[in-house]
């Protein structure tokens, strides 16, 4: 098994934010700035790695019937950890957090690996995905943060980076924005994937004429 | 009877159009339309630029201008073909621009026809796709952006002066006089600061029949609005119904609810006349609430629109955060169109008297 | 007291030019081509082969299964060939081409004398048929069924269709100024068919010479005339009953099933002549106008004239035509060429200028809600359309009542995004009905 | 009264979940493409959340609380409602089987969902007595179901519209509860809470 496909298959092939449009909360809700969204990004990176090497070694053990209701105890174990920890160490973070820390439990994205990979393969596959899974997840909180912050705010991790001369639009870091940025990133996402499309199918029929 | 010789020797049509029946059309065009709505807006407009002086006029002409541009660019990117010139976009633009405080920061009207024309409609796909109104859009969306600078509101130059050619001479004035508007000192001040602010009820109502108080451009002048939406009512292109319900609603429920003594509620004590004449109400009964695009489709369901519209202002004039809220009332029932248009549809021919015989 | 439909629209009517023309008499033409197919339904079949001798009235082909009806010979001369020409309606059709002899001679047996009241309703009924009668307001359906509804279906009102809300077209006018006797006799003949004591005849009030003419006409007859507001469709049957009576016939089903039956001021006459006279139906007053016609006329013209006769009658064109139309404007079909000839269904023949013809972009639709207000069928014309634009055809038959359309064309007519709407519609009508097609012939 | 008037309304509308506090947009956005199956969606989740918000704040005040084990609310919360959710599945489908074909799918998809889950913690959060936090869910749901309707109606209406190629699916979706979430900042303020 090719575990450098494994790992990059999440950042943009099935990034969760954009690709399979799993885990949208904190996408919205965490992004006003890029330091809240790398945190969150960081905490799923971790519960959801976690997670996975842990339902991945007991795999055989558990029964296929109680499954869901076990891989939440384990998700929802790991993030109080998380959540303690950060409690602990970064205070601010968790305050900003808020809610959404303890919102990880139910992130769909985390029961989804669990159930789809970690449960069928071996331990360091399992692993592999869930960290391909979360870079791929905290690269799309970090470009929704950086773009919500640079137009909405003018800096970037707080710092001004954009001149007076720059009104910033406050909506970008408020909810509307917050769809809308998120909305248009994903356009231009399938809009480059047409394009290689086209280009390809050029290629191909440029090819098949020769023949 | 005779037979003739030969055959008919008529010049035979060289060439003929097939189309399917019909093969005549009136000469309502959508193009048409757009211009003569455009142009009733004109005289509230002009009065705008009376009132408020050179900083009006350049609002106008950037969101215009905003919006032209921005549709062109959209469409030219796109590969399809441009339309600004059917005038919607110039429509737009205006309607902004009447929603748009004199005078403001020369940003705010760009990115609010930006967001407008390039959000609004052409995510959508264009002329009759949008979902919501573009004008309410852009100016939601510059509202929420830049609050300061869209409360900052220009002082009437003619209330300012003492007569009209004074304030003609003083049209071409770039400074911009700031106040507030009468639903903003009714809001932060209460009713009784705002007639004394007019010195006297009968000359608030005056002021703010004829115009000259402040506000965004098109909030002012009531009676060219009325009379603009009379053009539109007569020319059939708008339906009665819609404006009278609206400002109706507005009326009996800030009679009802919009009374206060002492700070405390009276009902039947408010003043209808203030919240018909001041704020957005008229442009936005007359102008926007009658949008086709973005209004459900048939007579019935514009009326239930045109009353949700109407009670949510009064919800928002009266409870919300904000001293006016025509704007998102109407937005709030363009999202609420197309389940009016799910419930409310004309019932078909043939359906309504039973059967007489069955087969 | 005026009566009128809701909804509709009130197109320029046009009728000026030839409403003061009598109805002239066409010069026999040298060929005729009459098609075999002239009613809804399955064609006739021919009964005479090239070479054979025919005279005026003569039969020249049958009903294949008794439901259609038969065609007559309009002159007497000879069959040169059965062969394909073409038709207004369906394209290129099998015609029997007669070279007219000149002489115009009856059959024998036709051009009796007889009185109508003497006659029993079967044997009415049974001559409507042989005579081959067609309703001729456009339809085409034929007349002797309608007169003949299931023994369960009472039937107390006959209605008069006399609007002819079609703009341009006068034919239906000048039949009634000009034959108003044999009019109201068609009228009380069909009547007596049906067994009906109550006769309606429904004028609209731009025809105010017709409206008193035959009220004065109907005085004593238990027919009464009702005067209608100028509205298009209101010629339409099930609009001319709701007009009248104020009953909606229920969607799919007939006039019958509120009582009533509709005919047509051409197809009375039509029916007068045949039940008194023996004469078949095999000319008709057909409208030749248009702004690039020369001498618009009212012509009595025999079926199977070619279009380039009644042109050349009206002394040709002026100026560049753009479409012609066989019918009126708004429901009328637009000729391939004027090759086609008259049918029992001409009402008329309008020709629109090159300048005229509307050939302006579709929009999208931007929900105006003008079809619905004009829509007498009470649909949503604009949903239908975007519906057929995105292939949804069959939720437009299932949500949205697509086959109530009587494609009258309003919708098209009001339209400031010029939406053919109708022809949306017909489209999702016709692969409704190929699906349908499919799963019967699949099933079987 | 009125203050519970208030708090209803303020869950609902003024403070709408989806549209202000960006919960539950999985299931926002996921079924959103069919009126019908929002509906229905609407539905199931007032009720349960109306009903998980109960037992979750009984478990807080009666045994949480009172052992010390309020650091395991997370853990405790996500367990109590899934098998709450389970249970209430089985219960449906054993009594009423027809009012199962139209919501049981729906049930399971809401088990694991941040809004079930949200209304709860933030009902402890704030510290709401039993009556406030059934209202606040109450509310919190209504509010839920009438996003989730809105927005349902309007994707249906876009399907007649001409998005452009790359803005169809999820990024007109997007946009358009971006546009939606606008509409709704005219509440901003009605209610101070």
């Amino acid at each position: 098994m090719n575990l450098w496909k494994e790992f990059t298959k999440g950042l943009v092939a099935e990034n969760p934010i954009f690709r399979l449009a799993l885990s949208l909360c904190p996408a919205l809700a965490v992004t006003s700035n890029v330091y809240n969204a790398l945190g969150m990004g960081v905490t799923v990176l971790f519960v959801i790695t976690c997670n996975n090497i842990v339902v991945s070694a007991f795999r055989n053990v558990i029964h296929p019937k109680v499954r869901v209701p076990v891989y939440i105890m384990s998700i929802a174990t790991i993030v109080t950890v998380a959540m303690l920890t950060l409690e602990a160490y970064l205070p601010v973070l968790f305050r900003e957090l808020g809610i959404y820390l303890p919102l990880v439990v139910v992130f769909a994205i985390i029961l989804a690996r669990a159930e789809v990979f970690a449960a069928k393969n071996s331990v360091i596959p399992s692993m592999i995905d869930g960290l391909g899974m979360g870079v791929g997840f905290t690269i799309g909180m970090v470009t929704i943060g950086a773009i919500r912050e640079i137009i909405g705010n003018g800096s970037f991790f707080g710092y001004q980076i954009l001149g007076s001369w720059y009104h910033p639009p406050l909506i970008i870091i408020l909810a509307p924005g917050g769809f809308i940025v998120i909305g248009f990133i994903i356009g231009v996402m399938n809009l480059n994937e047409k394009r290689k499309k086209d280009k390809s199918e050029k290629a191909e029929m440029a090819a098949g004429g020769t023949i | 009877m005779e037979t003739k010789e030969t055959t008919a020797n008529i010049q035979k049509p060289e060439k003929l159009v097939i189309t399917s029946s019909p093969h005549v059309h009136n000469t309502e065009s959508v193009t048409k339309i757009m211009w003569i709505v455009n142009l009733t807006l004109l005289p509230a407009a002009i009065f705008s630029v009376i009132n408020f002086g050179l900083p009006a006029l350049i609002t106008m002409l950037l969101c215009i201008a905003g919006s032209a541009a921005c549709e062109a660019a959209i469409q030219y990117w796109r590969k399809v073909k441009v339309t600004v010139s059917d005038g919607s976009a110039v429509l737009t633009g205006l309607l902004l621009a009447m929603c748009l405080p004199a005078g403001i920061a020369w940003y705010v009207p760009v990115i609010a026809s930006v967001a407008a024309i390039g959000i609004a409609k052409h995510t959508m796909g264009g002329l009759g796709h949008n979902v919501f109104n573009p004008a309410h859009i852009g100016r939601a969306f510059v509202m929420a952006s830049y609050p300061v600078a869209m409360t900052t509101w220009a002082v009437s130059r003619i209330g300012n002066s003492a007569d009209f050619a004074g304030a003609m001479g003083k049209v071409a004035d770039f400074d911009v006089v700031t106040g507030a508007t009468p639903l903003g000192i009714l809001k932060q001040q209460g009713y009784q600061a705002l007639v004394d602010s007019f010195g006297g009820q009968s000359a608030m109502y005056k002021a703010l029949f004829i115009g000259n108080t402040g506000g965004s451009l098109g909030e002012t002048s009531a009676i060219l609005l009325i009379l603009g939406g009379l053009v539109l009512v007569i020319k059939k292109y708008i339906k009665w119904q819609v404006p009278v319900v609206m400002i109706g609603t507005v009326a009996l429920f800030t009679w009802i609810f919009g009374g206060k003594v002492d700070g405390k509620l009276v009902y039947f004590t408010g003043d209808p006349v203030l919240h018909i004449l001041s704020g957005g109400l008229i442009i936005g009964a007359f102008f926007m609430a009658t949008d086709m695009v973005t209004t459900p489709l048939t007579t019935q369901g514009q009326v239930l629109f045109a009353f949700g519209c109407g009670l949510i202002t009064v919800l928002i004039r009266l409870y919300g955060g904000y001293p006016e809220g025509v704007c998102y009332s109407i937005l709030l029932m363009n999202a609420l169109t197309p389940l009016i248009d799910r419930y409310i549809f004309p019932k078909k021919f043939g359906s309504l008297p039973e059967p007489v015989t069955r087969s | 007291m005026l009566r009128r439909i809701k909804g509709g629209v009130h197109p320029h009517d046009e009728k000026k030019s030839t409403d003061d023309k009598k109805i002239a008499v066409l010069p026999l033409p040298k060929k005729l081509f009459v098609p075999v197919h002239q009613h809804i339904g399955q064609p006739s079949v021919p009964v005479v082969k090239a070479g054979d001798e025919v005279k005026k009235g003569q039969l020249i082909a049958e009903s294949a299964d008794g439901r259609g009806t038969p065609v007559h010979s309009p002159t007497s001369g000879k069959v040169t060939e059965i062969g394909n020409y073409p038709h207004p309606l369906y394209g290129k059709s099998p015609c029997v081409v007669i070279e007219s002899d000149g002489l115009d001679q009856w059959q024998e047996g036709l051009l009796t004398d007889r009185s109508w009241e003497v006659l029993s309703a079967a044997e009415m009924i049974d001559i409507i048929f042989k005579n081959g009668i067609v309703g001729m307001g456009g339809a085409a359906f034929p007349t002797h069924i309608k007169l003949s509804p299931p023994k369960d279906k009472k039937i107390d009102t006959l209605i008069v269709n006399a609007a002819e809300c079609e703009p341009y077209l006068t034919s239906d006018y000048r039949t009634m100024i000009e034959y108003a006797d044999d009019v109201i006799k068609g009228t009380q003949i069909v009547m007596k068919i049906l067994g009906v004591q109550k006769g309606f005849i429904g004028i609209e009030n731009n025809k105010p010479k017709a409206i008193s003419l035959m009220k004065e006409k109907c005085k004593g007859k238990k027919i009464e005339v009702v005067e209608l507001e100028t509205k298009y469709p209101q010629g339409a049957e099930k609009m001319m009953i709701k007009a009248i009576l104020d009953k909606e016939v229920p969607s799919g089903k007939l006039p019958m099933d509120v009582g009533c039956a509709v005919q047509n001021v051409g197809s009375l006459k039509a029916v007068a002549d045949a039940v008194e006279k023996n004469i078949p139906l095999i000319e008709r007053v057909v409208t030749v106008t248009g702004r690039t016609v020369k001498n618009p006329v009212n012509v009595m013209a025999k079926v199977g004239t070619p279009f380039t006769e009644l042109f050349d009658f009206c002394g040709g064109f002026r100026g560049a035509n753009g479409k012609i139309i066989m019918g009126g404007p708004m429901m009328g079909m637009a000729q391939v060429s004027l090759d086609a000839v008259v049918v029992k269904a001409t009402s008329g023949i309008v020709s629109i200028a090159d300048n005229e013809v509307d050939l302006k972009e579709e929009l999208a639709c931007i929900r105006c809600g003008r079809c619905i207000d004009v829509c007498t069928m009470r649909l949503l014309p604009n949903v239908l359309s975007i519906l057929s634009e995105k292939g949804q055809h069959q939720t437009a038959q299932t949500d949205y009542n697509l086959m109530d359309c009587v494609e009258c064309g309003c919708c098209y007519y009001v339209c400031p995004s010029r939406r053919n709407i109708v022809h949306y519609i017909r489209q999702s009508k016709a692969k409704n009905a190929m699906l349908r097609n499919a799963i019967k012939t699949g099933s079987k | 009264m009125t203050e519970y008037f208030l708090l209803f309304m303020s869950a609902a509308i003024v403070n709408n979940f989806v549209l202000t506090r960006y919960l539950g947009l999985c299931i926002f956005f996921g079924v959103s493409k069919n009126y019908h199956a929002s509906t229905s969606m609407g539905l199931a989740i007032i009720s349960i959340i109306t009903l998980s918000s109960m037992i979750t704040w009984v478990i807080e005040h009666f045994i949480l609380l009172p052992l010390g084990l309020y650091f395991l609310k997370t853990i405790v919360f996500v367990v109590v409602i899934a098998v709450f959710v389970q249970l209430l599945e089985m219960v449906i489908k054993k009594f009423m089987p027809t009012l199962y074909n139209v919501w049981g799918i729906y049930l399971l998809l809401v088990a694991t969902n941040c809004v079930i889950l949200g209304v709860p913690l933030i009902n402890s959060e704030a510290n709401f007595t039993f009556i406030k936090s059934t209202v606040n869910a109450l509310g919190s749901g209504t509010g839920f179901a009438i996003a989730l309707i809105l927005f349902a109606s309007l994707r249906e209406k876009l399907q007649f519209s001409d998005v452009p190629k790359s803005l169809d699916g999820l990024p007109i979706a997007f946009i358009l509860a971006g546009m939606l979430a606008l509409a709704f900042q005219g509440f901003s303020g009605m209610i101070p809470l």
